[in-house]
């Protein structure tokens, strides 16, 4: 009977779910454990993610690893699956329970402050920025948004946010969000970019409208993408978080909660600033999965 | 084996065939089908819990489906239920937390209020469906964030006693199951044995004649839209009491899910025919596929081209059953 | 015999009269252009439609589908499809190489629609929700879920960014698509035929038309002027893109629907795809331009939309005339 | 109810109120003007005849009075109380029952539930069951127009002819005191006809007011007390006694003009043109088949008669390869073409009008040109582009041979009357350069006198140039008037041949299967 641990991920069309599976599937194979990987399809699929945690307790996994479409919809059916003696492992955004056997979290409030500081900087302390921030209703987003705006008023009052969108969450409506914003305001100086993927979409606009070196982006995550454009210079900084390492951690609480050993029961691996200079001393093996790597 | 298996439920099918319209037989050969396979590749499928399981879980899209079929019964088409459904979860969460658990029902409330919106939308303006739907479909997502404060969900206060109704299993199945199974009935009772849902299925069967006979078009629209938006007001409900919150950004996509459900399920797009039963043995065959595909561990984007597949496929057994030699399509014509 | 009153045999001026959509896009111009700031100036313009070029050019493919009588959800999987073969071809095949591939991946989904619901009978909804969830999973598989980056070239960002006599490359795409479906739709024997096979099918085989023939050209063809977007689309996000453009197929069919194309088939002209197409185009930008919270963005395109499709049916609306059954909403204007 | 005082009071005093009295009534559609001063007197017991050339108005003017659509002037009064129906409903729980031409059926439903509309529309409450008609009222009725089938069959199973007999008894069915019926007998058999009458007088007897409207003048005269004439949406001759007129005055008043119609002389049959062999329908027409051979020769026009549901309709569809069939060869002038395989078919020259103009005919929402060209647009294509006027160039002269009225060719097909439609379907394959088989269903069915001649000679015209035509009608006077010779069909396979010029008994007794000595 082979022995299998469950991770509900919310999207895997994203860089940063598909390095933390990439983390656990590492540390599954040397484990010799099988990872059972369901993917909800989306951060808007909360039912989804609820019938498919049914499924991993029914299909009797020994450990759930859950990174929440949303933590309070889970709740319900995660304390279910306690209930049954099967241990919760949250990651990143995890499920809103005390019962859970431990968290690794990602700080998404803090990549916001991160990307706030090195904006505000880089535009001097002053001038207008937009947010390109994500769709609403999704912690990751929400969290990344409020510390980046929080952290403004605190600590940058010149500078202030004179568009959000919330529409835009592909590069190709971020593309075209930026256009119009080209022309919307002619006089902004940054752009908050919640995904590194967002922010290609901004770069590429600024770039056409001939904008470039004046208005300077920020983004989180670090994709293939991000590291591209820092190396091109056109990304201000990206905040980003050991992805792959938290995977890694996540699947090894899991695995001890499964064999009943002791855990730790809050992992925090804090969130980095990468700008173009510091691009070279990141651990990449950490932080983000290789570019062949197919979930 | 699987062979074997395929050759001997064909041969039952065929069995009950002379009572079973076509349309309505592909939905329990696919779902058969789908499940004679897991079982083969996984034997822990069959077991009471999975199909208690399975059981529990299908219903936010069967009864999305079933909303649905009413529309596309008379020719028509809703886009709008994922969001009405998001919407009604949010309303019934916020009531809930207002005056208790009878509170819920206000999601059924605001599902059936949106539904009247369409269906006044295209009964009375005489708009095309897609395009009113899709308005409400944006309209209804926007009102979601207007009330939530940009998409946050609402969590329950009593979040404990309610997702109780969604989980603990009563006999066998949870509370809001057996409700939902309620409703399925009611829906067929409507389709099959009410004034409303004959006069439905006259409108979609015959859209010229039905007026001439002295049905008000417009009021079965506003029926059939109505009932739409309540059965997904009913799965918002749904979706709160498994969530124990309202979910505002939710069912994204649920739409053409809940068609397809629709569809593979024997309802016409050209109007006219539809069976609940067979609807949601359709959103039972989703569902299955789409977990059942995951939980082997398949890669979730293979499982994606997958289901793909198997929803075109279920097409092909249509005609594939149509064309079968043996079926008594015209010998009934004379008693 | 008798006396015909007064019924000389008029021209094809139907044809020829602007449909109802025009007044509505005129009227949403002058409106956004006071109301919203910006938004009339020259640079604004031009962004509008470079972006609503490339819904434009889908949405002539759309157009000879719903002609057809069938509708088509696979057009952005099939684009995101696109644009990760085109660039995971890009190294061995070159820019040219690479687009040409991403095309022909975009046929082959047409190609497959075209076949099942032409030479099968299958329904078009389900064959093209299918297809959308084999496209777009397979783009998934093959970029692993995640957006590839194109190499910087002036050569791939020209279907995007290229100029040719001072007109951006993508509105002279959507222009040249444009009259095309035109000239295809009034003046060849193909369209024709889609006109009246989406009529009535069994009557276009009664006369001798071999139906399925029609409606896999037609299918082909959509998938061809969805190719030609998705190599724009392709080069403005200079990457391959698994989740490219989600909405496409939604924002085809509200572009036909808005611009008075009814679902029924057998009928649509490609000047009220225009309308359509630039309706939406208009509505996308004032929205951003406009700057509101997301909420009352949503609320806002809904009202446009369905403003705009109940303003067309102002007259009848006006009189409370009775609502006849939709497929007969084209020879009420007429 | 003061409703049914007043019947009460006309029954005893017929003829001093009008059950159904209309006047003033004017009805535009768009730019069309259906309806411009239209009105009707009928008289309680009495059967009145409303006439009018196709797209008089006839059929609006039903709909109006029956509530299915408002005028946009007039009044209308029932049994001398002014009144108007918003909707059918009210019509038919004031007694007012139409038939309807396009049958109003819903194919999906079963026989049961079509018989049972009136009362699903009409009913209030929850459930359907006590709208339903009883099963063994159900069965009366149908027994009363002479159908004998499964109420539990969906209708879509039944023949157009069967189809017409459920509509029909669903009408009778009704508790009545006007009934309109407007062309009730365009798809039945003289048998069926017959039996019709018969329930409609019973029903005049009763004192019901019947409101009849036909093309055909045997039937007008057979059972009408009283007449209307429209013509172009005016009432020309208004409710006087049927017996004051001649057929000639009448027809002069729907048409401004005469039709002279007379014995045609028909063309000199040539070589054999169409010959099929072992020709077999499949077991999907419900029949089983012997094999036919049919030999139809150039110049000749073969009949193809028999009752409701013999196959005559089906195999000469299969002679078009129009329908799939289980067995049998179809070669045009040596040619052999794959049986059911039209395109094959119109390129070998071989025309078709199918029996259902609307479902398997008309392309509603194109132009009337389109519609015509349907057959032949790669003649009016060049490399695949259209040639501007092409198609114009080469039907108009169609269409004004075949007199399309109104002559507006940029109209949508669906605008047109029943016999202007017919004249569309026809148009399409007169129009095929190298027409060599026409093969025609119910060529007038729903047609006007006037039409109906207009049609008739375009078929032996084309005979006389050598088109080898097959007719298939249920109206056996138009089968005895037009064919060389008449095929019996009985259980979809050829039961013996009539020469030209057998009597009308002698034919009805071979399609009943009677065998003179
Ligand atoms: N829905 C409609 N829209 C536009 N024109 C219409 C419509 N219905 C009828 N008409 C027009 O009104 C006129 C009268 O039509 P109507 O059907 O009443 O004729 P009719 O006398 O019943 O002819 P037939 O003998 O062929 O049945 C015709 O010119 C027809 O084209
Ligand atoms: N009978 C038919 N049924 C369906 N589609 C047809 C038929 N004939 C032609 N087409 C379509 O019409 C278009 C043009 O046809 P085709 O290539 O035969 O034209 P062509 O031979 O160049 O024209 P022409 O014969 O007028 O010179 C093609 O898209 C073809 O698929
Ligand atoms: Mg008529
Ligand atoms: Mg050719």
């Amino acid at each position: 009977q082979d022995k299998a641990i469950g991770f509900a991920i919310p999207n895997l069309a994203s860089s940063f779910w598909i390095s933390a599976v990439y983390g656990a599937e590492q540390e599954a194979k040397a484990a010799g454990v099988t990872l059972v990987k369901l993917n909800a399809g989306g951060d808007a699929n909360t039912s989804q993610q609820i019938a498919q945690i049914q499924d991993l307790a029914q299909r009797g996994v020994a450990a759930i690893i859950i990174g929440a479409t949303n933590g309070d919809a889970v709740r319900a059916v995660v304390e279910q699956a306690v209930g049954r003696g099967i241990p919760v492992v949250g990651i990143s955004s995890p499920p809103n329970s005390d019962r859970l056997s431990a968290t690794v979290s990602a700080d998404h409030y803090d990549m916001g402050r991160l990307q706030a500081r090195c904006l505000a900087q880089a535009i001097g302390g002053k001038g207008e920025v937009a947010m390109m921030a994500g769709p609403t209703g999704q912690a990751w987003s929400d969290l990344r948004a409020k510390g980046f705006r929080e952290t403004l008023a605190k600590e940058a009052p010149g500078v202030t946010v004179v568009a959000e969108s919330r529409l835009a969450d592909n590069r190709n409506a971020a593309l075209t969000t930026a256009e119009d914003w080209t022309q919307r305001f002619p006089e902004l100086k940054g752009v908050y970019a919640a995904t590194d993927d967002m922010a290609a979409g901004v770069v590429a606009a600024m770039k056409a409208a001939g904008r470039m070196p004046a208005v300077r982006i920020s983004a989180s995550n670090f994709s293939p993408t991000a590291q591209q454009l820092l190396k091109d210079r056109e990304l201000a900084c990206t905040s980003i978080q050991q992805v792959v390492a938290q995977g890694r951690a996540a699947f090894t609480q899991a695995l001890a909660a499964a064999a009943k050993k002791p855990v730790e029961a809050k992992v925090v691996l804090p969130a980095l600033l990468v700008t173009s200079d510091t691009l070279g001393e990141v651990d990449l093996s950490s932080v983000v999965a290789p570019a062949d790597y197919r979930p | 084996m699987s062979v074997n298996l395929l050759r001997r439920s064909v041969d039952g099918l065929r069995a009950a065939g002379s009572v079973l319209p076509i349309p309505f037989r592909v939905a329990p050969l696919c779902l058969i089908l789908a499940v004679a396979v897991f079982a083969a590749i996984a034997p822990r499928f069959l077991s009471l819990g999975n199909a208690a399981n399975i059981g529990a879980q299908v219903w936010v899209l069967a009864l999305l489906a079933i909303g649905q079929m009413f529309v596309l019964a008379t020719r028509g088409f809703d886009i709008s239920v994922g969001a009405v459904a998001a919407l009604s979860s949010v309303c019934a969460a916020m009531a809930c937390n207002g005056w208790g658990l009878p509170g819920l029902s206000a999601g059924a409330l605001a599902g059936l209020l949106c539904g009247l919106v369409n269906g006044a939308l295209v009964g009375t303006l005489g708009l095309q469906p897609v395009v009113a739907t899709l308005g409400s479909l944006i309209a209804v997502r926007g009102l979601s964030l207007l009330i939530t404060g940009d998409g946050q969900v609402v969590p329950l206060d009593a979040a404990g006693a309610v997702t109780r109704l969604g989980f603990e299993p009563m006999p066998v199945l949870p509370a809001s199951s057996w409700a939902a199974l309620v409703l399925a009935v009611g829906a067929a009772l409507l389709v099959g044995r009410s004034l409303a849902g004959r006069r439905i299925l006259m409108a979609g069967s015959n859209p010229e004649a039905v007026a001439l006979v002295g049905v008000d078009t417009r009021r079965v629209q506003l029926w059939a839209y109505g009932l739409c938006g309540l059965f997904a007001g009913f799965a918002g409900v749904l979706m709160t009491v498994r969530a124990g919150s309202g979910l505002p950004t939710e069912g994204a996509g649920m739409e053409l899910q809940a068609i397809a459900a629709a569809v593979i399920g024997g309802t016409a797009l050209s109007g006219g025919i539809a069976s609940v039963a067979a609807v949601v043995t359709g959103a039972a065959f989703i569902q299955v596929l789409l977990t059942g595909l995951n939980l082997q561990g398949v890669s979730p984007f293979v499982a994606q081209i997958a289901v793909g597949v198997v929803i075109i496929a279920s097409g092909l057994l249509e005609t594939l059953l149509r064309s079968l030699p043996s079926f008594p399509s015209q010998s009934r014509t004379r008693t | 015999m008798m006396a015909l009153t007064g019924a000389r045999p008029r021209r094809f001026s139907g044809r020829l009269n602007p449909p109802a959509a025009v007044w509505v896009v005129l009227l949403l111009f002058c409106v956004f252009a006071l109301a919203v700031p910006r938004f009339a100036s020259a640079g604004n313009l031009e962004n509008l439609l470079r972006v609503g070029s490339i819904l434009g050019i889908a949405a002539c493919g759309q157009t000879i589908v719903l002609i057809l009588g069938g509708i088509e959800f696979s057009f952005g999987a099939s684009a995101a499809l696109a644009s990760v073969v085109t660039v995971l071809a890009l190294p061995s095949a070159g820019v040219a190489g690479g687009f040409a591939a991403g095309a022909a991946a975009v046929l082959l989904v047409g190609l497959v629609n075209g076949t099942l619901v032409a030479r099968f009978s299958l329904p078009p909804f389900l064959v093209t929700l299918g297809m959308l969830m084999v496209a777009g999973g397979g783009a998934a598989v093959l970029a692993g879920g995640l957006p590839i980056d194109a190499p910087p070239s002036d050569a791939f960002s020209w279907p995007a960014r290229g100029r040719v006599v001072g007109i951006p490359v993508p509105i002279l795409a959507a222009a040249a698509s444009f009259v095309l479906l035109h000239l295809l739709l009034a003046h060849t024997r193909a369209g024709r035929l889609w006109y009246l096979v989406g009529a009535n099918g069994t009557a276009a085989r009664l006369s001798g038309i071999t139906v399925w023939r029609s409606v896999l050209a037609g299918y082909l063809l959509a998938g061809a002027f969805c190719a030609l977007a998705a190599v724009i689309l392709t080069s403005r996000v200079a990457s391959g893109q698994p989740g490219l453009a989600p909405n496409l197929p939604f924002e085809t069919i509200a572009a036909c629907a808005v611009g008075g194309i009814p679902l029924a088939g057998g009928q649509g002209r490609a000047v009220q795809t225009l309308c359509g197409v630039l309706v939406i185009a208009m509505l996308n930008n004032a929205v951003v331009l406009l700057n509101l919270p997301v909420a009352y963005q949503q609320l806002m395109i809904a009202a446009v939309i369905l403003g705009a499709v109940m303003l067309q049916q102002a007259p009848r609306l006006l009189l409370l005339l009775p609502v006849r059954p939709a497929r007969q909403s084209e020879e009420d204007r007429s | 109810m003061t409703r049914t005082a007043i019947t009460r009071q006309t029954r005893g005093d017929p003829g001093k109120i009008w059950t159904l009295e209309v006047s003033g009534i004017a009805k535009n559609y768009g730019a069309t003007c259906a309806l411009r001063n239209a009105s009707l007197r009928l008289r309680p017991g009495k059967v009145h005849a409303l006439l009018g050339e196709n797209g008089a108005g006839k059929s609006t003017l039903v709909k109006i009075v029956v509530g299915a659509i408002q005028p946009d002037r007039g009044r209308i009064a029932l049994n001398g109380v002014p009144t108007r129906f918003a909707g059918v409903r009210q019509a038919i729980a004031a007694g007012v029952i139409p038939i309807y031409q396009h049958l109003s059926l819903f194919p999906h439903l079963s026989v049961l539930e079509n018989l049972s509309a009136f009362a699903i529309a009409g009913a209030a409450g929850l459930r359907a069951r006590p709208a339903l008609v009883p099963r063994a009222t159900a069965r009366a009725w149908l027994d009363a127009v002479g159908l004998d089938c499964d109420l539990d069959l969906p209708v879509e199973r039944l023949s157009v002819g069967e189809r017409q007999l459920v509509e029909i008894a669903r009408g009778l069915g009704q508790r009545c005191t006007l009934l309109v019926l407007d062309e009730p007998t365009a798809a039945l058999t003289h048998d069926e006809t017959d039996r019709l009458f018969g329930v409609v007088r019973r029903l005049c007897a009763e004192g019901t007011a019947v409101l009849f409207i036909s093309h055909k003048f045997d039937e007008i005269e057979a059972l009408a007390d009283d007449v209307t004439v429209l013509r172009d949406g005016v009432a020309v001759i208004d409710a006087e006694p049927l017996a004051s007129l001649s057929r000639a005055e009448l027809v002069r008043a729907m048409l401004g003009d005469m039709v002279e119609s007379g014995e045609r002389a028909l063309p000199q049959p040539g070589a054999p043109m169409l010959i099929a062999t072992g020709l077999m329908l499949g077991p999907a027409a419900g029949i089983a088949t012997r094999p036919a051979d049919i030999t139809v020769r150039a110049g000749e026009i073969v009949g193809l008669a028999g009752l409701v549901g013999s196959g005559a309709l089906e195999l000469a569809a299969a002679l078009a390869g129009a329908r799939p069939v289980a067995a049998g060869t179809l070669a045009v002038r040596g040619e052999t073409l794959p049986a059911g395989d039209r395109a094959r078919a119109v390129a070998a020259g071989v025309g078709y009008v199918p029996a259902d103009r609307h479902a398997e005919g008309l392309f509603g929402p194109l132009a009337a040109l389109q519609n015509a060209s349907s057959s032949t647009v790669a003649l009016f294509s060049r490399g695949g582009l259209l040639r501007p006027g092409g198609e114009a160039a080469a039907l108009m002269p169609w269409l004004r041979r075949l007199n399309l009225h109104p002559f507006q060719p940029e109209r949508p097909a669906a605008g047109f009357s029943g016999g202007n439609q017919q004249k569309l379907l026809l148009s399409r394959n007169l129009a095929v350069p190298d027409l060599r088989v026409l093969v025609v269903l119910e060529p007038t069915r729903g047609v006007d006198i006037a039409a109906r001649e207009t049609i008739h000679d375009a078929l032996v015209e084309a005979a006389g140039r050598g088109v080898a035509v097959v007719i298939a009608s249920s109206d056996l006077d138009e089968v005895m008037a037009l064919s060389h010779r008449i095929l019996v069909v009985r259980h979809g396979s050829l039961d013996g041949e009539l020469p030209r010029g057998t009597g009308r008994a002698a034919l009805m007794d071979r399609l009943a299967g009677r065998r003179a000595a």
